[in-house]
């Protein structure tokens, strides 16, 4: 196991390009907001159903998906709005499948946990705790067998680590050497269980020596470690040295799901990690790099905002979908009978 | 009698059960702090965190340990947070909860119980809206059993504790927060009896679970218009009061099966086989069912809805079979 | 047109599908090798290691890797080489393979096809001798074929293979070496459509899989009594061909299943279920089923032959339902 | 991870005590002349169903379980005969299963990998490679909560440390501390699949750092080595300190299953774990330390294969199970309608 964090506040933009480490910045900020408006509007009952919110884990998301080509497949989880949104998804199809509306992604077949964008190589959030882990490795297998040079990331959460399909996952990816990226986001809860109550391995990435697989822990709340340690990984899937396995360090900042009581953790415990915030860490970042100063991160905000209000519009303006709409789709010929 | 809501009638029977025999035990995802949505709340206080066990999200394990457990002298409840996760821990469902005794020849019994999270009305979509009791009902070893009132859960479920067999018992998640009456005594469900929840004379109507609710309604809509239905609810999937249907059947010579699981190789498909060949001569016309129909529970609650068997697909068809 | 086995039947209509599309892929235990049984003996050496992959003891990747593959341009055939085992990946099968294209609004498909080794007759006990299609046909998503002959079952696999959707092949362990004439060219059966495989007046017998052989064997036994049994071999579960099914029940009034899974919510329920449904009307006796007894498979040849549907016991009921 | 192997030829036997070391070596010798007899008998079509030979890996069944009390517990798998001869098993009732008969330990109903002995702690071989991890791991779980010092033992393969059950009980039983020792039989294949080619971890007990559980490896082929290496692991169950993975590190002489044509290794491989023959070995271990001569070895193989004889005879004199017996012990209380 390497450690490789070294705090943000030390490092420098050497090497890094600037409009990467804009967009960078641009995609945390927008994931942050539509997270906290979709915290808002669930509140206020406008959708249906339940919502995980990534807020407080977007420099995971980011760091890794900065990481990858358009081509490159990822695979997410119940809590993935962040990896959608990182990895390039279509705002106004996005928010309208979460309000359920005929416009989004799946015309409200699917919801927040079921988000897909196969153009962007996004094979789907998954409702099933670490049901997205075989997937990407099956697609890793693809991009393989197609003698291409694309990669497959899945994340998953500390929780996902301990069922049985991460360990059979690994494993195959492993023995096959495919060119995969295993993203543990270590949030510090699974439900309503801390990470050190569910096991007793002291870095998830410790895990990887299991497969004989290189492993490597990192700061989730650090956006350049998260891309750096991605990098690495990458490079080496893609020069057919086979997966690697990453555990982001980072925490959840909100509920299991919106409305969750809490009562296992404290508000202090919660509140230290607020401070390690990690969007204004890397705005501090940028700007002692004179890449962004503060009022342009403002203006970032504040365009994000505006296309967030758009989304939202778009999805309040679209209509639900036709009641015999969900008889299409299950298979692609058979249409069912409906009543 | 104190009224209580679903949730609350699963933790008063696991309470009851607890109190009266100290082998039992509970595990499963987030038991000790009432589990996702609080049918196990207040145990761990009352019974403490030997007996009620939270676990990694590992369905597998909670299902094997639970084996060994009941092999070895204890009464493991573990709970699977909604039934599709039952998926995870088939092999272990069926290959060992299941089969055991038998494999064995008799030597051991396996009194375990799994509580499931079941059905849909969640916007949860596919993954977390099934109804599997189906696939339990196939496998020989098992019992299953559901309820679809608070007095009925929290009798079911200490019926199935006590019971020697393992027994899948089957929670309608969407009628979690529904209020009844509870009786203070530990009142345990007769195996393998069902309760007639309205008599009438028209058509028999035969259901379980989440739909019961939305069948009773169906029911009084019917009545309003002069067709009067006796609703069955069979609270036993397996063993099946087939007296109990037969009975009826004799009375209203017409059926309509309703179940919230896809219709397709659910379980009302098996009752009306069942029927098919043995009450044959009892009936006036076509079996019918409503069900889910036979595509995954979609999000969209426009959608969902109509996938669903929801009162006025249930009262249409109860309309039918009377005409 | 040559003989062969089932099992190098199996491994024909492999072929034949990997040699049309060099998309096609196999994987699965031992699969390099053959597998256990033989099925794939032979593809290693036409297709090479990339696409004839042996994996772990662990079912969930095997499936769940189809999935990924499936839904990025590939059209993997996984092998279970037991179906008992399909119960250590039913989320890859039910949550994932057979959903997702739901649950994304049709915006992928997954053209994968999962073979697994079905039933007894081979003193392999009660983990390694069940028929669990009736656990896939109630999964919306998922098309289930199933085949008794080794034309029927390169036919079947081919038609799977080219299939958009994901397909689950029942190929009965206990026909293996069973020999019969297969084509050279690479014919695929058509999707949905049942095969008459002996015609007869007096009543319809609907089976598959591993029961056929011996169904036409006892309708051997009760032609020479004079009780003309036709026999539809269903070879496709879902879609199910329904047509055939009233056509024949038409022409004679009665019906028998027959299947080797236990009797208690096997498939034969649904089609019972159907028959009363929608063929109400043109039936002269109650449908009866003949199938696996609701137990797990024993180990003991006197104790399997007793509980799986033989050769006996569909001759009686053939009479008796014909009487 | 500990080595603790040290050669048998080595070894001293100070510290043991004599009448184990002798019934070790009988046991040994049991299940040797049952495994020959069973080949044999099968080949000649006297026995239904399938036989999976654990002949060579004696050493490992009778070194774990002569470390365990008579009411501890084990889980044994497909290759089970070993297991359960070597924890006591009552070899008529074990030879008359094997044949399907009325008088075997199920009646019949389960056959050589279903064989059970709750009155010995044996809680079941198992058809489903994984399948008894669980189970083993339950049973410690009841020992744990009944205050008593019983362990539990599960048997499995290399084969079954690639499956997800494996994982999610590991980790289990290592959060709830509980008294059971993990024994993985790595004997080179997983059906025809050889260990190296199913993982790639360098030794399989490296595995239990995943779940900060201790992992040790020994030569199964040296009894004493299983033997030490399981009192260690015992002791530590039953002071409360939680679980081990072992590895034990053996050779599978014959095909998977009897009739395996075995194409994918070569006779030379067999050949040189053959002359590794645990039983000579450990004979020649007795003999140094003046425990056992000679002579008396081959009077407790003649003694062994008296017995095996009359277990044969009791078997094969046996009646068949009648056909109505099996619509019993599905449930306890239910019998099934037969025909
Ligand atoms: C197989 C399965 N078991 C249980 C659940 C219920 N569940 C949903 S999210 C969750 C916790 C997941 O924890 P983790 O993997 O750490 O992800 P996080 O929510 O922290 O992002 C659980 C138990 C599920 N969806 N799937
Ligand atoms: C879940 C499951 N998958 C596949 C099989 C078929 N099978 C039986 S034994 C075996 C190999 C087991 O290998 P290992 O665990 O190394 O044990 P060994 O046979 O070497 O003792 C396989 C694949 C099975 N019984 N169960
Ligand atoms: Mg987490
Ligand atoms: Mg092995």
């Amino acid at each position: 196991m390497t450690e490789t964090t070294v705090a943000l506040a030390e490092r420098s933009a050497d090497g890094y390009d600037r409009e990467l480490l804009l967009s960078m910045y641009r995609s945390m900020v927008k994931i942050r907001e539509v997270e906290q408006a979709l915290v808002r509007l669930f509140a206020q009952g406008r959708m249906p159903g339940f919502i995980h919110s990534y807020i407080g884990e977007e420099a995971t998301a980011v760091g890794v998906c900065s990481a990858l080509r358009r081509d490159d497949y990822i695979t997410s989880t119940h809590r993935g709005h962040g990896h959608i949104l990182a990895k390039g998804g279509d705002l106004d199809r996005f928010m309208a499948e979460i309000y359920g509306r005929s416009t989004g992604y799946s015309g409200g077949k699917g919801g927040s946990m079921h988000i897909a964008d196969l153009d962007l190589g996004i094979l789907g959030a998954n409702g099933i705790v670490g049901g997205g882990i075989p997937i990407a490795a099956g697609a890793a297998c693809s991009a393989r067998m197609a003698g291409s040079d694309r990669v497959a990331v899945s994340f998953f959460g500390d929780g996902a680590s301990d069922i049985g399909v991460f360990h059979e996952s690994l494993n195959l990816a492993a023995v096959w050497d495919l060119p995969v990226v295993f993203v543990c986001e270590n949030n510090g809860y699974a439900d309503f269980i801390a990470t050190h109550e569910h096991q007793r391995v002291k870095n998830i990435s410790d895990r990887a020596a299991a497969y004989g697989m290189p492993g490597e822990w990192f700061d989730g709340n650090d956006v350049l470690a998260a891309h750096e340690a991605t990098i690495r990984a990458v490079e080496r899937a893609r020069a057919g040295a086979g997966p690697t396995l990453l555990e982001a360090k980072t925490y959840r900042w909100r509920g299991h799901y919106e409305g969750d009581p809490q009562p296992y953790r404290t508000s202090d415990e919660v509140e230290k990690w607020r401070e390690r915030d990690p969007i204004p860490a890397f705005a501090g970042f940028l700007e002692r790099n004179q890449i962004q100063t503060a009022e342009e991160a403002g203006t970032v905000r504040d365009e994000e905002l505006e296309r967030l209000e758009r989304a939202i519009k778009f999805a309040e303006a679209s209509p639900e979908p036709e009641p015999r709409d969900a008889l299409r789709d299950t298979y692609t010929d058979i249409v069912e009978r409906g009543w | 009698m104190p009224e209580m809501t679903y949730a609350d009638a699963v933790a008063k029977g696991l309470s009851d059960a607890m109190r009266e025999n100290d082998k039992v035990w509970v595990l499963g995802e987030d038991v000790s702090h009432g589990g996702a949505y609080g049918a196990t709340q207040g145990l761990k206080d009352l019974f403490g965190g030997d007996r009620v066990r939270d676990t990694p999200i590992s369905e597998a394990a909670i299902i094997g340990f639970s084996v060994g457990s009941a092999m070895t002298g204890w009464r493991p409840v573990a709970e699977l947070m909604h039934m599709d996760f039952s998926a995870c821990a088939m092999d272990q469902l069926v290959n060992q909860l299941a089969k055991m005794r038998y494999m064995m020849g008799g030597s051991t019994s396996l009194p375990a119980t799994v509580r499931c999270g079941v059905g849909g009305w969640l916007n949860a979509a596919a993954q977390h809206s099934q109804s599997l009791e189906a696939w339990f009902t196939h496998i020989p070893g098992l019992k299953v059993a559901a309820a679809a009132t608070p007095a009925d859960v929290r009798a079911v479920l200490l019926a199935a504790i006590r019971d020697d067999d393992p027994v899948i018992v089957l929670e309608s998640l969407s009628l979690y927060p529904e209020k009844g009456e509870v009786s203070d005594d530990p009142v345990a469900a007769p195996l393998g009896i069902a309760d007639v929840k309205r008599p009438g004379d028209d058509l028999t109507i035969l259901t379980w679970g989440g739909t019961v609710p939305r069948v009773l309604r169906a029911a009084e809509t019917a009545a309003a218009h002069a067709v009067s239905a006796e609703v069955i609810d069979l609270l036993w999937l397996h063993p099946l009061d087939r007296e109990a249907i037969v009975r009826s059947i004799e009375k209203t010579h017409r059926v309509l099966i309703v179940h919230q699981a896809c219709e397709r190789a659910g379980f009302g498909a098996e009752i009306a086989a069942f029927i098919a060949a043995e009450a044959f001569d009892l009936l006036d016309a076509p079996i019918r069912r409503v069900a889910g129909l036979n595509v995954p529970v979609p999000f969209a609650p426009a959608l969902e809805n109509y996938v669903l068997p929801g009162e006025e697909r249930i009262a249409r068809a109860i309309f039918e079979v009377a005409a």
